[in-house]
């Protein structure tokens, strides 16, 4: 077997849908023939024809809407939008809709969909390219959010997603679509939706991040094994509903939690994390929560962007702070 | 116009906009009635306007009373919903706005369901006698539905299926930029897709005229390349026909079609309006001379013998069924608070669970 | 001076920017004529003539784009959505346009602009009507948010953010619209745009809220004060930015908090203070921070929308958990 | 079409949809040329547009080889933006997308600022030689700029200016909802405001076939009540005197005008695509024969003596203005860290203040 990137695995684990599932469709802006401008659709066209594989108008309301028409009546539309920073125009269909559709109807309609949209900075694209607003979607009941980290990950999570009975914003961290492999079996055997990854094990330090931020994070991991302090790290991949268990477990233990995060500080997901922390967790916390995230500032464009995305040296500087409180 | 320069301009393309009518404002027929429209359904037509009516009293009377919510009647605009509701075949698909009772009654909902929604419990849109299951409920976000009717008729254009499905909006829905792009889908994909506008002149309290320069609502189909009509929306013949020849050519791969059916809003726009605040009062008088229950009483009486006998007969019985549905419907049990948790997701979160478990606990 | 109610200051507060700034316009669906759904703008077609008191076609998108672009050009729009949970169409402008022209122009184009939309439940309105989704807007760096919660407050903070030159999203408690009354004098004085008020002020135990809330919170710290506990009762009224300091000095003095908010707990705006606590406050915390919040669930139709909403009692059981921690 | 039902339509209205041409792409006048042609204009206009592709050709250049950012080139599209630049008037507003170079150069902005910005520096926006400071920056979610044009004209209207809005955008961005509601809001008030639209076919790799059905992109105005126009968008005449037609019909009160401009891109979309990927060869090559810079000079060749000496030292000249753009550019300061956070607002939040104090310091 070959190693494959994210975005192999993401291809993969479509065609894989395409092929078992004749109510599946994929569609969104240039998926077609073109395979999407990351090529994360490529092939599947010619592979699985222009009835299946779908290029629609330019209109993400439009997008989310038809995914939502599809689902409601028994297909299994997998949605792609072009940019995370072109969502917004669909905000009204997938907080209205696809988020309420089966609660409001007690369970007789529903929506299984997933909606796709790669994210987050660092691939020097023009403005609204590099948009992380995951917390956004987080705070919408009804909705899973989902972000992989690896390329197995992804495969693995984009089936589960596929699989769910209910609507999934699937996020792909277009950061490392190409900057990992792996070997990723087609056995079309999905992940559960709702889990996080304790990827590395440690006693001293929590490190919690997803996405592409789990490079930094691990390597931040690292850098600290090095200097002797061990690290559990968190790749927490279900970004909503968040799986407070695996991270208790951990904190209760290390006694100390970093969160870090591309997204701006205020009301993101780590605001969330480190809220339950100081609810569920307090009397084990031995240290301030800190979360290393980007400011809170509107992502800049691409001359800035790397000193926006938390660094592995951002994350160590953190880090000191928060090993050597007493 | 950008024309009237002195340069020679080659024309490119050429649209009209036509109009249906059958019986006019004075229950006169303007052009021989289409095959459906037999003394028997034209009688049965006419029932279900006031169904539709007295169902509508009905529920405003229970808000005026503090037993239901807000409500939204459809006090003449009734041909619409009813001659929509009776062109559909169950295999259709119908997604409604908030004021389509008429249509609503011929699929499968009962009063009792419509009062159960509006009074605050989303357990009204279960609707166990649904004619077909797929039907959406109400939607509250203007112009929202198109997008996801477009959805439906995409899905039913891949399956190779011969229906289609109707979505509905209000005059104002129209400008919201939905409109557009669901026509556009369904134009661009030939999808079954029929869209009726219900064009009752006011957006609330905002005039048509300061919703749109566009001569007519129907020909906001041509931006599509949408096939467009205007039909008498208090005939409820010509919408009953108009809806029909839609569903029929959407259902031949023929296409989508948009349809203005053109009437007036007697009433508050809901019951938390005042109509009275920004009503014109002569177009208000005009309006009710051409409303669709009087027009089709007043041809049944000149034509199928109608009286006041079989009209109190028609009403009593009606209203007995309304008040057996408001009954129905004030016995219900009241939801609890697990309904508000049990149907967020297929399985739901452990997080989820847990906070069930201390609402119910009352933290 | 007679006493007003919350909507009558909003309205007090809009006519007074009418009649003293030529450049002021007041725009949305219904807000002409007919005085808005709620009559927040009552009678100012009538004073302040048709060109500045605009009813628009129906389209929140538009209603956004056009105050976008009437600002860039020097006028101060208020522009009306009709309630909360309609915003949504709108999301796409606030968030991609409003909200970054100032940072993407270097500050050569900027938006001082009002979005006013009534939000919250409780007043027993249909589906869509009782949203309370200020977290959303609270994530995007360059907008402010704002939430009155008495007639004074209401009047001077829209003032504010009328005279702010950047874009203020301005939410209303519909709830309490008519709930209380205040003598607010109309002498066109702003308040702080973000500074947070201490309304109460006691020594064990730290309440923060904002909106229609603060009367469950207010009632709650009566009942408590009754049994003993002083609280300081914090109304947050600046959503975005948060002021931590004021929030600091109380809980470091408290030593306890709890965060009341109609919202969702997940990614609501009470996850941002609690995080924040969390990391500097720490050693300050004698008991867990508690969200005392909507479910996270959609907001229910009017039948269960009380169970939904922070109650006294829920709000006072929470505390004695609160309190009883050692 | 519905109307082939066998029932009387009444016709209700009926819209022409026209096209505008002057030179036609053997480079034949087809009708006198405007007024605004002389010799001396069409030479300008010339320039422009070779300009334009002179500083496009360097952008990619600056990409390819690292020193840029990803970059949208308008090789074959250059007679609309220059038209439309050589129509505004100094107060008129520019509300442009990212195709627009032709306008922008027009509109004080220099290479360098387009440089900057692609470069991926907001300070490319602040345009200092700017010809209007109202002018928007590109806007890159496609559509959302129509919007914010209407507000502008709304505000122009509203202090009773005679200057007007342009905004632009691809035949794509007609399939989304703000182009629609913007030009529906400039009907209802009769707002001063053009939108240009760049019909290059293709929306990144979606042929314009599966953009909309629409028979022309023109006619998209007729949903709005909009007056509408399609130019030979190759035929940098027939684009000015079309912008300048409706630009004056909006000044004097007359409302908006939508305005098609069909062309063909002859370049991949970004620097990001491989236009060779899907590209339409038989298409393509049809399309380079109709393109707007040759079209010219054969015609000016012809008629005002232009040759292949003057070409050269207008090229060379361009050139080395360009060049000498992309140096100023490569040797400007790179942003700080301080940027990120200095006008997010005009007061900046204290918490902001200490944010941007910790970035400092390397937090
Ligand atoms: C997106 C959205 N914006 C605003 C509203 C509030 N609202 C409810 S009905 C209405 C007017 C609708 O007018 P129209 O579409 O003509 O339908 P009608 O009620 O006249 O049948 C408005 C503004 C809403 N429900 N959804
Ligand atoms: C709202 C939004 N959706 C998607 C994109 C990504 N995108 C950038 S350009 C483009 C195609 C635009 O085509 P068209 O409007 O025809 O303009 P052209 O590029 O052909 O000039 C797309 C899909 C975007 N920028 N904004
Ligand atoms: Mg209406
Ligand atoms: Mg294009």
């Amino acid at each position: 077997m070959t190693a494959i990137t994210l975005i192999q695995a993401i291809n993969q684990a479509m065609a894989y849908a395409l092929k078992h599932d004749p109510d599946t469709l994929v569609f969104g802006e240039d998926v077609g023939h073109n395979g999407g401008v990351f090529r994360a659709t490529d092939t599947l066209q010619e592979r699985f024809g222009k009835e299946r594989v779908v290029d629609t108008p330019l209109a993400e309301s439009m997008i989310a809407g038809m995914a939502i028409g599809m689902a409601s009546y028994g297909l299994k539309p997998i949605a792609e939008f072009q940019f995370m920073g072109f969502i917004y125009p669909a905000f009204n269909q997938i907080v209205s809709h696809a988020a309420r559709l089966r609660n409001r109807t007690r369970g007789r309609l529903h929506c299984p969909l997933v909606f796709r949209a790669p994210y987050g900075g660092g691939i020097h694209a023009p403005e609204h390219h590099s948009e992380s607003t995951e917390a956004l979607f987080a705070h919408i009941p009804g909705l899973r959010v989902v972000i992989p980290s690896t390329p197995a990950r992804a495969y693995g999570l984009l089936l589960a997603a596929w699989q769910d009975p209910d609507p999934v914003l699937f996020l792909e961290p277009k950061r490392i679509y190409r900057a990992l492999k792996q070997e990723v079996p087609d056995d079309g055997k999905a992940l559960p939706l709702d889990k996080a990854f304790l990827v590395r094990e440690g006693k001293d330090l929590t490190l919690i991040s997803w996405g592409a931020c789990m490079q930094e994070t691990l390597q931040a991991a690292q850098s600290l094994s090095q200097q002797g302090v061990e690290s559990d790290v968190i790749d927490l991949a279900s970004i909503s509903p968040i799986d407070m268990e695996t991270i208790l477990n951990s904190v209760t233990k290390t006694g100390r939690c970093m969160i870090v995060h591309e997204a701006a500080r205020q009301g993101g997901v780590g605001a969330d994390i480190a809220a339950r922390l100081a609810e569920e967790a307090l009397c084990y916390l031995r240290a301030p929560v800190v979360r290393v995230t980007g400011y809170d500032t509107t992502m800049p464009y691409m001359a800035l962007e790397k000193q926006y995305m938390p660094s592995v040296q951002r994350i160590l500087k953190h880090a000191q702070t928060v090993m050597e409180f007493a | 116009m950008i024309t009237s320069a002195p340069y020679q301009f080659s024309e490119l393309a050429q649209f009209h906009v036509h109009r249906l009518q059958f019986m006019n404002e004075q229950s006169e027929l303007t052009q021989a009635l289409p095959a459906f429209a037999t003394d028997e359904t034209l009688l049965e037509l006419y029932r279900l306007m006031c169904f539709t009516r007295s169902g509508d009293e009905k529920a405003v009377n229970l808000q005026r009373t503090g037993q239901c919510g807000t409500y939204p009647a459809s006090t003449g605009q009734e041909a619409i919903s009813t001659g929509i509701g009776h062109a559909m075949a169950d295999s259709d698909v119908f997604c409604p706005y908030y004021r389509d009772q008429g249509t609503l009654l011929q699929r499968g909902v009962r009063w009792e369901d419509i009062y159960t929604y509006w009074g605050g419990d989303e357990a009204g849109n279960l609707i166990p006698e649904a004619v077909n299951t797929h039907d959406f409920p109400v939607s509250v976000p203007i112009a929202s539905q198109f997008q996801y009717a477009a959805g439906i008729a995409f899905a039913m254009a891949y399956r190779g299926e011969s229906n289609a499905v109707v979505a509905t909006g209000g005059e104002g829905s129209t400008s919201e930029g939905d409109f557009h792009e669901a026509l556009n889908l369904a134009g661009t994909h030939q999808l079954p897709l029929v869209v009726v506008i219900n064009n009752n002149q006011w957006a609330i309290s905002v005039p048509r005229d300061s919703q749109t320069s566009s001569q007519t609502i129907a020909q906001k189909g041509i931006a599509a390349g949408v096939d467009c009509l205007q039909v008498d929306g208090n005939d409820v013949i010509a919408v009953r026909e108009a809806v029909a020849l839609a569903l029929e050519k959407a259902r031949s791969k023929g296409g989508p079609t948009l349809i203005e059916a053109l009437s007036y809003r007697l009433c508050d726009h809901t019951t938390a309006d005042d109509f009275s605040r920004y009503a014109d009062e002569a177009h208000l008088k005009a309006a009710k001379e051409h409303e669709p229950i009087a027009r089709m009483r007043r041809y049944l009486t000149e034509h199928h013998q109608w009286n006041d006998d079989k009209e109190n007969a028609l009403l009593s019985d009606l209203n007995s069924h309304v008040q057996e549905a408001a009954q129905t419907y004030l016995n219900r049990s009241k939801p609890k608070i697990d309904d508000m948790f049990n149907h967020m997701y297929a399985h739901l979160p452990k997080e989820l669970e847990e906070q069930r478990e201390l609402a119910k606990e009352g933290y």
